[in-house]
């Protein structure tokens, strides 16, 4: 390969790794807050049932 | 609606003309989707005693605070001595006086650095003579030079009995004061309230049921933010107001 | 003392009463009129100074805790060889002293306003809320200059007397000043949110740093070059100095505008 | 109950659609059209003619981090801006619905600040060789970084709502006024010690620009999407709250 070539394109192996670093990372940051979101929506149905569940029993009553 | 004419009125003129102490309409006071207080009203003629009960988390305190100018209401309008919480905050504050079960003084001043302190803050015209007179009066000029943390929790409320008519407030507004005082003590602060009813009009919070009553001209039950009994005391023996409150308490 | 004290004016209708027999105490009524607001406010600072000069609480435990950390400061850098110059990293040094102690110092600034729920006597009275907070944050000023007049020339004694000060050294004193203000103003705000917090000591420590971070870059900048002198010294001086200044007078605008609603909360 | 569906919540779903779409097509026209940029001058002026141009500089991949990393950051701020004026509407409004929207767009404004950093230190990593240095961008993030934590924090030491929304809204009000005044006061005084290894890019050409406004206004989708599904769920989780202290007494 051209020398000239080679040392144009120098930093672009050693740079890869830390473009696909920075990407990746910055999906997981998101994809974790879409996560908590989901729990969170979980979370907030499970206490919804567990009350229309209570309030069931208390009308049967 | 009733907004637009407390502004017309001049606030002196309110004053001077104000022959309510409280005049409360359709006052709430909610946060999110909790109601702290739900629509009340209810007027208070001057010179009055209100006893206000009910079960903790009723809305005593909040009510009692929104009086003050120390909580500001969601909605409706309170005007107190005539003039509005809202549109006249240091007219209010001018013609209020606070006792609460704190003691609202600084325990590194002295009983009398205390009193000055509030005097000068309300502008007495003569502090010091001021001063002295209160500390005759709640029987503390001996110990005028001495700092407040050496105070006995009688004496302590003393001082700020003192400290809360420094200003010759025409409403006072008390807030559990019987919290942590000895019967002695209570005795001494019944009879300094005994002494300052025919000029002033009082509004007590306490949960003592049979205080409030014997005490008040006027009683207000609470239950959960809403108005359960406005009515003067004459109109109830203390039997059924008992039985009132703990219908709405327990029920 | 007592026995001689003056007899009050209103004698006739104050009677003399034993505990016992609370007797009727008609009082005189009063008149008042509204003290200006400069009035009050020189009202409330007097009452700070007078706490302070009677308990010495706060200088104390700040003056104190300042020699403490000085301590701190030399165990660090005992290990550097012995002719280390500490010249060049003085003037952060003397910005973290400043700011560890007057984190001390606001945490208490409010404490005794809340033993026996005094600032809300204050609230009661007709006075503008923004007055609270300028006489608060006058007294913090004032006690942060005199623990910062006791401590900095100690630590010139234990760090600097080795060291060849530039001529303009003197000009430190500008953005101390400007600091010590920014501190006080912004600390003040902090402090009466922190108060009415759990665990309120840290809370305040982990809002003030970041908070007030530019202050501290602007004048450690300052305050060294100040130190170290050299001829560009102007060209860092002069607009760390100026952008402190426009921090100060921002931040303390905000806190102005904010402070009634966090002290009526 | 019922409530009738707010407009933006009927948007979210389609909103965050379209955010990915935006996104993925940056990131695709990123690495496909936009050129890489030049760096350091080659050694001994030589050059080489790649695709009909001279190339007299080194070429650079790791510029690419650019491309996301300063729209997230740019939305990051935004979500800031959200925080305080609902912090300002609250104060003035007390109704405890700014209150819930301030802390959501905190919240959203803490992710996106986390995706600025973690991307910023690999940038930093691999063009400075550290991981970390008191640059003035970076350190500004930093400093964001910690005040919103310290929002969260301040919010959860505090029990009673009503307190508990004042100081937050006022707290984020505050915050917001002083990352810009930190920005301006670490770049415009110089500091000795470290002197400011920030090169300011040239110009963008027309296809750099493209990727990076597409990813920009990708990211504003996303998280206005997000920030809506988050302010739903926390709403409910509310209301909830409420009904069962309701039913308890």
């Amino acid at each position: 390969m051209d020398p000239i070539l080679a040392e144009i394109y120098s930093t672009i192996l050693p740079a890869a790794p830390y473009v696909i670093a920075a990407y990746a990372l910055m999906w997981l940051v998101l994809l974790a807050y879409v996560l908590v979101i989901v729990t969170g929506q979980k979370r907030t149905e499970k206490q919804l049932a567990a009350l229309e569940e209570a309030l069931n029993a208390k009308h049967k009553q | 609606m009733t907004e637009v004419v407390e502004k017309t009125s001049a606030p002196v003129a309110a004053a001077a003309a104000a022959d309510s102490a409280l005049e409360v309409r359709a006052l709430s006071k909610a946060f999110g989707t909790r109601k702290a207080l739900d629509s009340l009203s209810f007027e208070l003629p001057t010179g009055a005693f209100l006893a206000i009960c009910g079960a903790n988390g009723a809305g005593k305190t909040t009510l009692l605070r929104i009086l003050a100018t120390l909580a500001r209401p969601s909605s409706g309008s309170v005007s107190v001595l005539g003039c509005d919480i809202k549109e006249q905050p240091d007219e209010v504050r001018a013609r209020i006086g606070f006792i609460s079960h704190r003691s609202m003084l600084y325990p590194d001043l002295t009983a009398e650095e205390n009193l000055l302190l509030a005097a000068r803050l309300y502008g007495v015209v003569e502090p010091q003579t001021r001063v002295s007179e209160l500390l005759a009066a709640v029987e503390l000029t001996a110990r005028r030079y001495d700092l407040a943390r050496s105070f006995s929790r009688g004496m302590t409320q003393r001082l700020a009995i003192a400290r809360a008519l420094i200003h010759d407030p025409q409403l006072v507004l008390l807030d559990e004061p019987y919290t942590g005082l000895d019967p002695h003590a209570s005795e001494i602060f019944d009879a300094l309230l005994a002494t300052q009813r025919a000029s002033r009009s009082f509004v007590l919070v306490s949960h003592d049921l049979r205080k409030g009553f014997e005490l008040a001209s006027h009683l207000l039950l609470l239950n959960r933010g809403k108005l359960e009994l406005f009515a003067p005391s004459a109109e109830l023996d203390f039997a059924s107001f008992s039985q009132l409150y703990y219908q709405t308490v327990g029920g | 003392m007592t026995a001689t004290e003056p007899t009050p004016r209103a004698t006739p209708s104050v009677p003399t009463a034993t505990a016992t027999s609370a007797a009727a105490a008609t009082l005189t009524p009063t008149a008042t009129r509204r003290p200006s607001t400069f009035r009050q406010y020189r009202i409330l600072l007097g009452k700070d100074l007078r706490r302070e000069f009677r308990t010495r609480e706060m200088l104390t435990s700040m003056g104190i805790y300042a020699v403490l950390v000085l301590i701190v400061f030399g165990t660090a850098l005992m290990q550097a060889s012995a002719g280390f110059d500490v010249l060049p990293v003085a003037g952060g040094l003397i910005w973290a002293l400043i700011v560890f102690t007057s984190l001390l110092g606001l945490n208490r600034s409010f404490s005794h306003e809340k033993e026996e729920a005094a600032l809300e006597g204050i609230m009661l009275v007709p006075l503008d809320r923004s007055v609270i907070f300028l006489a608060k944050a006058s007294a913090n000023v004032l006690f942060l200059l005199v623990v910062e007049i006791i401590t900095l020339p100690l630590f010139y004694f234990l760090f600097l007397s080795g060291s060849a000060l530039a001529a303009t050294f003197g000009l430190a004193i500008v953005p101390l000043l400007v600091g010590t203000i920014g501190i006080a103003g912004v600390g003040t705000l902090l402090a009466t949110i922190t108060v009415n917090t759990r665990g309120q000591d840290v809370l305040l420590a982990v809002l003030f740093v970041p908070l007030v971070f530019p202050l501290l870059y602007a004048c450690v900048a300052a305050t060294s070059v100040a130190l170290l002198g050299g001829e560009d010294m102007m060209a860092t001086f002069g607009p760390a100095v100026a952008l402190a200044a426009a921090y100060d007078v921002i931040m303390i605008l905000v806190s102005w505008l904010l402070y009634d609603f966090i002290i009526s909360a | 109950m019922t409530e009738k569906p707010n407009i933006f919540d009927r948007l979210a779903p389609a909103l965050l659609v379209l955010g990915a779409l935006l996104t993925t097509a940056a990131f695709i026209l990123n690495f496909t059209s936009a050129p890489l940029v030049q760096g350091a001058l080659l050694p001994d002026n030589g050059l080489a003619v790649i695709g009909g141009q001279v190339v007299t500089n080194k070429l650079l991949l790791s510029q690419k981090i650019f491309y996301f990393h300063m729209p997230v950051a740019v939305t990051s701020f935004v979500a800031l801006l959200f925080t305080a004026v609902f912090g300002v509407l609250f104060l003035v409004k007390r109704n405890s619905h700014y209150d819930l929207m301030a802390k959501v767009a905190t919240e959203v404004a803490l992710v996106f600040i986390l995706m600025t950093m973690v991307s910023g230190e690999m940038w930093e990593r691999f063009e400075w060789g550290v991981w970390w240095t008191w640059e003035p961008r970076l350190t500004t993030y930093f400093i964001l970084m910690l005040l919103v934590i310290g929002y969260f924090i301040l919010r959860n030491a505090i029990d009673d709502a009503e307190r508990r929304a004042t100081y937050a809204a006022a707290f984020g009000i505050i915050a917001f006024i002083d990352a810009p005044i930190s920005l301006m006061i670490t770049r415009l005084v110089p500091s000795g010690a470290h002197p400011v290894i920030f090169r300011t890019d040239s110009g963008l050409s027309t296809p750099m620009l493209i990727p990076l406004l597409l990813a920009m206004f990708g990211f504003f989708c996303l998280a206005f999407a997000l920030y809506r599904f988050r302010l739903r769920q926390q709403t409910l989780k509310a209301r909830l709250d409420a009904l069962k202290t309701n039913l308890e007494d």
